[in-house]
């Protein structure tokens, strides 16, 4: 960072010498938001937050960056922030905030906070990302489950099953679909979506408990145990019962073939309800929603925030518009529905929402109450990237056979686990 | 021909004007204007292989500090060079590059090669082909590999056609095979490139002067003769330009990578550019990256710099 | 003052020097010719008139001034090139004219100096074709014309006619020597073929690996070779060097050659050798050209010092105006040069009449003549 | 033969008709094989995009389409959603236009110029810089991304600092310009290998006898190097093109938003995150990005061959 220092020292020199820098006329009224929800219905949802926006006067400058789950929009993001000219605020993912608020780059809208009491009405987990040591620097948008399973109820009928409460029930299940020549398990073999569907497969095999202790503690004990092997081979279980044609596939791929009938059911968060939601498919009629077998009652979360950059005096305005327009209570009810997920408040009426939706309002606000509500280690909402990045590792080299064996597995998790820390 | 077979230092050195000041700027006007490009090349550069050094014996994390943690950056790519049950990402990685870039490389100078020479031979209908070969270069590697996923998809693709076709032993499910994977990205950037090295060859043999040729069959070097030893190592500095675009095509094929396995399933498709990209900026380890991307411009250098240099000595000699 | 003056002038690149302390001069409307085996600086020595090399050591100055830190455009020069260096982007007009645009002349006088010009070198169809449509010829003779228009105080040619077969290249050369008598032009010439050598110049400079080895009319390069170098590239075929030894007696020197079968020849030393350095046993090289060694009826008869040798024909090459003969003495190839009409067979022993009043001694080490 | 001979008369010639009968159908077969190869990819793509969506993801992938239309192609150029306005990819493909060619043109000159001084007027160290930036291709692009955007954040204050005294930004911190700065420094060394091979072949005594004419540096690059270097040019501006054209990395880190080129815009439509797959119009999209590519390789393909063998692969 040396020669930058001495280049911005050139600069404010030049500027220092010449000019007194002139302020700038007028408010900037102008919100540069970076994204990538550039889907259909994820762009109408936010379509709402920018005519919201508009209405008071606010222009909208788009920055989508499609892709896999916004990866490139991050490097944009640091490019733009290490160019010294931030977005006014970027949709961003777990850890990803902490670390910018740490390094300072984001800004504060506690006044705003205070004022509307969000304090109150977030769920106080996600607040460790809003927040920085008490000061608030980004708005949750919503609140994804990750322990979610979603069934084709025709295929269900069909090979007359019901609702698997367990893991055994599910490979019961399972095994009925194989059995009547339907795929039971659509995947995408993605390392991220093997992680989540993991992430699943640990809250239900040791408990909601055991997932903390492992995950958010990084308890080494913990994860070295019995539990977290006997994790590992639930998860070679379900590989079982996968296509052959899986690795690499599209999670929304995976999810088509649920909808179509070809396979019976996906393990995914709740935005796979989405692209039910555009084949025109009814929650309770055409599909089911039920929670990861053995996991009901517990929520393994993520959230989509938009962090708060800290811009220019001139720009705070239309950022403290943008945040309060998306934490207004009809913006969270209308974008969420059309995510799929859960409004970010708490205090936000269930009635636009379908009955998955209803369920997922209610289990939220009961795992909060219940101290249930845990961030999804795959999401990076239990642990920093470097951590998520070797849980990815680990479960996607154990699920392609890579690491042969539950006992390496857990042994590899440690050891990448510590080498990432 | 010149005379003076000792390679000069210079092919044109002008009297040198003295005391003028105008006489020292025209002296001085070709450095002046190769200055701004080497400038460049030098601060974007070599500016920032140095950047990416210091930051590499740091402890960096989602951003540059400045917080020196001496050689544990390259301790840990060290040890995880060895760790090969199960592969770390970075074993991984370098053994891919080198079945991917031996195979990328290999295959589409042979390639490359036998189109040309094919496409050499009097050829009717050789403006209709030759765009052919050509025009996967035009797309991009996104494109190409998107293109390909698809083409290879078991489900979809290839070995679905063949089944509907009635031969259904057919299996080909290299592209959903986590240990064939990379061999499917091979085949993608072969497809991409070898149209160019094929370009690349054509002129090379277009180039040959005939009477060598004339002279060839004389001595009685039948068709596979006069290639193997006259034509081939007549076209050596061909392969020269072959092999640096190629190199360099390997070295940046990150979006072929990830298009094609669809995300690195298993880390199995792993490259050293995902590894130092993924460690940049989705994992938040950017001084790991950073060393590893030193390491890769180190192993760079130790290929092409020596090539490099006895190529350009002796062309001048 | 001599128009063009080369002092002690030196080329190095790194520690290889090139040019190792040449002083030539020229005068006004002479004709240079530089000639020399390849590599032995000639075109390095032209550069550096040209101002194309930098001077490393001495001083060049044509008309009285020095140049050494002239740009090659304010020399007031022509180049014509070995390979004609045309402009291929540009038709032959606008190659002629080029140089005089690149000086600002106005258009009107450039066209009229163009015009003339082709008219001269016969060029006037082809100002608007470009040099690739041209053939070998039409291209020296445009890089000619692209010299003369600038009409510039020297002329450079590097080896201009080397690309042309031998019938354009005879052709050309008169049209050169023409031209110069007809201008009096100023001219440095370099060639390594030594008939263009001597049929243009007025002046030639032979050299060897960066040294003069000597300068002269062509007259005197080809009558008196200053040594064994000389003698030996100049003339074609090649003068016949053969190694002997000096006897004295009675204060007269002669050289016997020995010979692989027969008695070994004794020819008297030539006169024009220094008698005083011919001591008894020294052994020298007796040169002779292939003119000087005819059938007897062929040789000159004013020349008193004709001896005759009886020596077996290897090989006969009539060549039309005359036959060359060859036999071996000394150990080597001896070439003589008799009329047309004499009539050997290989394998004769036939008379062979040395003209010694054209022979030349060397010494065998240094190459010296004696 | 000269090189400029060469460079004057560069037409294949190859005399022997050294085949028979039978050698020649296995060549045919083997080329008319590799064209199916090559071509199966961009076929496929073509009829998927003719294809309406239920089409695609209901049936087989080489069938021909029932009733090809257009319809996604359209979709995809004026009315597909990139983002949240969804006015399809057209406006990109300006954006790509207004920085492809400046970048294209800038560093095609440059380089031109480099390989006229690399050979023309070389200078002690002339190979060490050429090795220099000819090693500087290699360099991979993910780990110049933080450091450039660094560099370009500070000419973005440059800007607003000659926004703020001079009314205007000079063009500093503008996201185009911003990605032809990073293209042409990172095309430089390509650039310049090109031309140098090429000049390298280039007859020096033009060179000189220009300067014996009187022509300066300039005048002698201007009025003899560039006039006779169109086969390098189109080369060079080829590969370029296709290179700048095709860039992601860059234009989605640098110029993201709307300023940004085409293929960020193919990006955003093709690799949504969640939502109906529209392979059609996705298709259809990648090769309306990829059309000023395919359109320079197939029309001037030719000239693309004739200008490598003029120079670029003489090593």
């Amino acid at each position: 960072m040396k020669f930058r220092t001495m280049l911005m020292a050139g600069v404010a020199l030049a500027s220092a010498a010449g000019f007194a820098a002139s302020a700038h006329a007028a408010d900037d009224k102008t919100v540069q938001m970076l994204h990538w929800w550039t889907s259909g219905g994820e762009a109408a949802a936010l379509n709402v937050l920018k005519g919201d926006l508009a209405k008071e006067g606010f222009a909208w400058k788009d920055v989508p960056v499609a892709g896999g789950g916004g990866e490139g929009a991050m490097t944009a993001l640091k490019a733009m922030v290490a160019a010294g000219n931030p977005p006014t605020a970027s949709q961003i993912l777990g850890y990803f905030a902490v670390d910018y608020a740490e390094a300072g780059k984001l800004g504060d809208i506690t006044s705003l906070a205070t004022k509307e009491n969000w304090a109150k009405v977030v769920p106080t987990a996600l607040q460790k990302f809003t927040t920085t040591n008490g000061k608030w620097d980004a708005v949750p948008v919503n609140i994804h489950s990750v322990n979610w399973v979603w069934i084709n109820k025709a295929v269900l009928e069909k090979i007359g099953g019901t609702e698997p409460k367990t893991f055994d029930e599910f490979i019961a299940l399972l095994d009925k679909a194989k059995a009547a020549g339907v795929i039971p398990l659509a995947l995408g073999g993605q390392p991220w979506q093997e992680a989540t569907m993991f992430d699943s497969v640990v809250a239900s095999t040791g408990g909601i408990e055991f997932y903390k202790k492992a995950f958010v503690d990084l308890d080494e004990s913990a994860l070295k145990s019995d539990t977290m092997k006997k994790s590992f081979d639930n998860l070679a279980k379900l590989k079982a019962y996968t296509d052959p044609n899986f690795a690499g596939r599209d999670w929304n791929l995976a999810t088509a073939m649920v909808i179509k009938g070809d396979a019976l059911v996906q393990v995914m968060g709740d935005w796979a309800k989405g692209e039910f939601k555009a084949a025109n498919k009814e929650a309770g009629k055409d599909f089911l929603c039920y929670r990861f077998p053995g996991t009901d009652g517990s929520v393994i979360y993520n959230t989509d925030m938009f962090a708060m950059f800290n811009v220019p005096a001139d720009r705070k305005a239309a950022q403290l518009a943008l945040a309060d327009a998306t934490m207004s209570i009809s913006f969270q009810s209308a974008f969420n529905v059309v995510k799929g997920s859960v409004p970010a408040r708490m205090d936000v009426p269930d009635t636009a929402f379908d009955i998955c939706g209803k369920k997922g309002i209610a289990d939220v606000k009961a795992a909060n109450a219940d101290g249930k509500f845990v961030g999804s280690m795959a999401q990076n909402y239990a642990q920093p990237p470097a951590v998520a990045g070797a849980y990815h590792d680990v479960v996607t080299k154990f699920f392609h056979g890579e690491i042969k064996t539950s006992d390496s597995a857990v042994t590899e998790l440690v050891k990448a686990i510590n080498a990432a820390k | 021909m010149t005379e003076i077979t000792v390679a000069p230092l210079a092919d044109v050195t002008m009297p040198r004007p003295r005391g003028s000041v105008r006489g020292r700027l025209q002296d001085a006007l070709p450095k002046l204007v190769l200055a701004p490009s080497f400038a460049a090349i030098l601060l974007f550069v070599y500016g920032f292989i140095l950047w990416t050094f210091y930051l590499s014996f740091t402890n960096s994390k989602a951003f540059a500090n400045d917080h020196l943690v001496g050689l544990s950056n390259y301790q840990k790519l060290w040890t995880w060079t060895f760790e090969t049950d199960p592969p770390s990402g970075w074993y991984t990685a370098i053994i891919n590059m080198g079945l991917f870039g031996g195979l990328y490389v290999v295959c589409c100078l042979a390639l490359g090669l036998t189109l040309a020479i094919l496409l050499d031979q009097k050829i009717r209908g050789e403006g209709f082909l030759r765009p052919i070969y050509l025009y996967p270069l035009a797309l991009s590697f996104i494109v190409t590999g998107t293109a390909w996923k698809l083409f290879l998809d078991p489900g979809i693709g290839l070995e679905k056609a063949v089944h509907d076709l009635g031969w259904t032993s057919f299996s080909f499910d290299w592209v959903v095979n986590p240990r064939m994977m990379i061999y499917c990205v091979a085949i993608a950037g072969i497809w991409a490139s070898s149209g160019f090295v094929m370009a690349l060859f054509l002129a090379g043999l277009r180039g040959i002067d005939g009477e060598i040729l004339k002279a060839a069959q004389i001595d009685g070097a039948s068709g596979f003769m006069m290639y193997r030893r006259i034509i081939i190592p007549i076209m050596r500095p061909v392969f020269f330009s072959a092999l640096i675009i190629l190199t360099h095509l390997a070295i940046k094929s990150y979006d072929l990578v990830l298009s094609v396995t669809g995300k690195n399933p298993g880390g199995a498709a792993e490259l050293p550019s995902t590894f130092m990209y993924s460690y940049t900026f989705t994992r938040n380890q950017m001084a790991v990256g950073s060393a590893s991307a030193i390491i890769m411009l180190m192993a760079i250098a130790a290929i092409m710099v020596p090539y490099l240099y006895s190529e350009l000595r002796e062309k001048s000699q | 003052m001599s128009f063009l003056e080369i002092r002690k002038l030196k080329k190095r690149f790194g520690a290889l020097e090139i040019i190792k302390g040449v002083n030539l001069t020229l005068e006004k409307g002479g004709f240079l010719v530089l000639v020399g085996p390849s590599g032995c600086g000639k075109s390095t020595l032209l550069n550096m008139i040209a101002g194309l090399e930098t001077i490393s050591e001495g001083e060049i100055s044509i008309d009285g001034s020095v140049v050494n830190d002239l740009h090659p455009s304010k020399r007031d020069i022509a180049m014509v090139f070995q390979s004609y260096a045309l402009y291929p982007n540009m038709s032959v007009e606008q190659n002629m004219a080029f140089g005089m645009e690149m000086r600002g002349v106005p258009k009107a006088e450039r066209d009229a100096a163009v015009t003339e010009v082709a008219k001269t070198l016969q060029l006037d169809h082809l100002l608007k074709r470009r040099p690739g449509q041209l053939s070998g010829g039409q291209r020296q003779r445009v890089a000619m014309g692209r010299a003369l228009v600038r009409k510039p105080r020297v002329f450079l040619f590097d080896e201009p006619l080397s690309n042309l077969d031998a019938k354009l290249r005879v052709d050309l050369r008169t049209e050169i020597k023409r031209l110069h008598q007809s201008t009096h032009a100023t001219i440095v010439y370099v060639t390594h073929d030594q008939i263009e050598a001597m049929t243009l110049a007025t002046k030639i400079a032979v050299l060897k690996e960066g040294v003069l080895q000597q300068v002269g009319t062509p007259y005197e390069i080809y009558n008196n070779p200053a040594n064994l170098f000389v003698a030996d590239f100049m003339g074609s075929p090649s003068m016949n060097l053969m190694t002997g030894k000096v006897t004295r007696a009675n204060g007269h020197a002669s050289v016997l050659l020995e010979r692989v079968d027969g008695a070994p020849i004794e020819l008297p030393a030539p006169r024009g050798a220094d008698i005083s350095a011919l001591t008894d046993g020294r052994a020298v090289i007796m040169g002779i050209r292939p003119e000087a060694i005819t059938d007897l009826d062929g040789a000159d008869r004013h020349s008193k010092g004709i001896s005759m040798v009886d020596a077996r024909v290897d090989v006969v090459q009539p060549a039309g105006s005359d036959t060359f003969v060859v036999t071996k003495i000394a150990g080597k190839e001896v070439t003589a040069r008799m009329r047309a009409e004499t009539i050997v067979q290989p394998g004769q022993t036939v008379p062979f009449a040395f003209n010694l009043d054209k022979a030349l001694l060397f010494d065998p080490a240094s190459g010296a003549r004696l | 033969m000269s090189a400029a001979d060469a460079l004057l008369a560069a037409e294949p010639r190859r005399d022997p008709s050294r085949s028979s009968m039978t050698t020649r159908i296995v060549i045919y077969g083997l080329l008319g094989f590799f064209a199916i190869v090559y071509l199966l990819p961009l076929v496929v793509m073509v009829m998927t995009s003719l294809k309406p969506l239920d089409e695609v993801t209901g049936g087989n992938m080489f069938a021909l389409p029932k009733e090809p239309n257009f319809d996604a192609w359209a979709k995809a150029w004026g009315t597909t959603c990139v983002g949240l306005t969804c006015e399809g990819i057209k406006g990109y493909f300006w954006n790509s236009i207004k920085m492809v060619i400046p970048a294209v043109l800038i560093s095609t000159l440059l380089g031109a110029l480099n390989g006229y001084v690399l050979t023309k007027w070389r200078f002690a160290g002339h190979r060490l810089v050429f090795g220099l930036m000819l090693f500087a291709c290699f360099i991979p692009f993910q780990s110049v991304i933080i450091p450039m955007a660094v560099i370009l954040g500070m000419l973005g204050e440059w800007g607003n600092f000659f926004t703020d005294n001079l009314g205007v930004s000079l063009g500093f911190g503008n996201p185009t310009v911003n990605l032809v700065l990073v293209h042409t420094v990172y095309g430089l060394g390509f650039t310049t290998l090109f031309f140098r091979n090429f000049y390298e072949a280039f007859p020096t005594e033009l060179v000189k006898s220009a300067m014996i004419d009187g022509a300066g540096f300039f005048q002698i690059f201007r009025r003899i190097m560039l006039p006779n270097s169109g086969p390098i040019f189109i080369v060079t501006v080829i590969y370029q093109f296709t290179n700048i054209w095709n860039d992601f990395l860059f234009g989605a880190t640098f110029a993201a938003g709307d300023q940004s080129p085409m293929t960020v815009a193919v990006n955003n439509v093709v690799n949504t995150s969640t939502g109906i797959i529209e392979y059609n119009v996705n298709m259809a999209a990648a090769i309306i990005a990829a059309a000023p590519t395919l359109f320079v390789y197939v029309v001037a393909g030719r000239y693309f061959v004739r200008g490598l063998m003029a120079g670029a692969v003489k090593g």
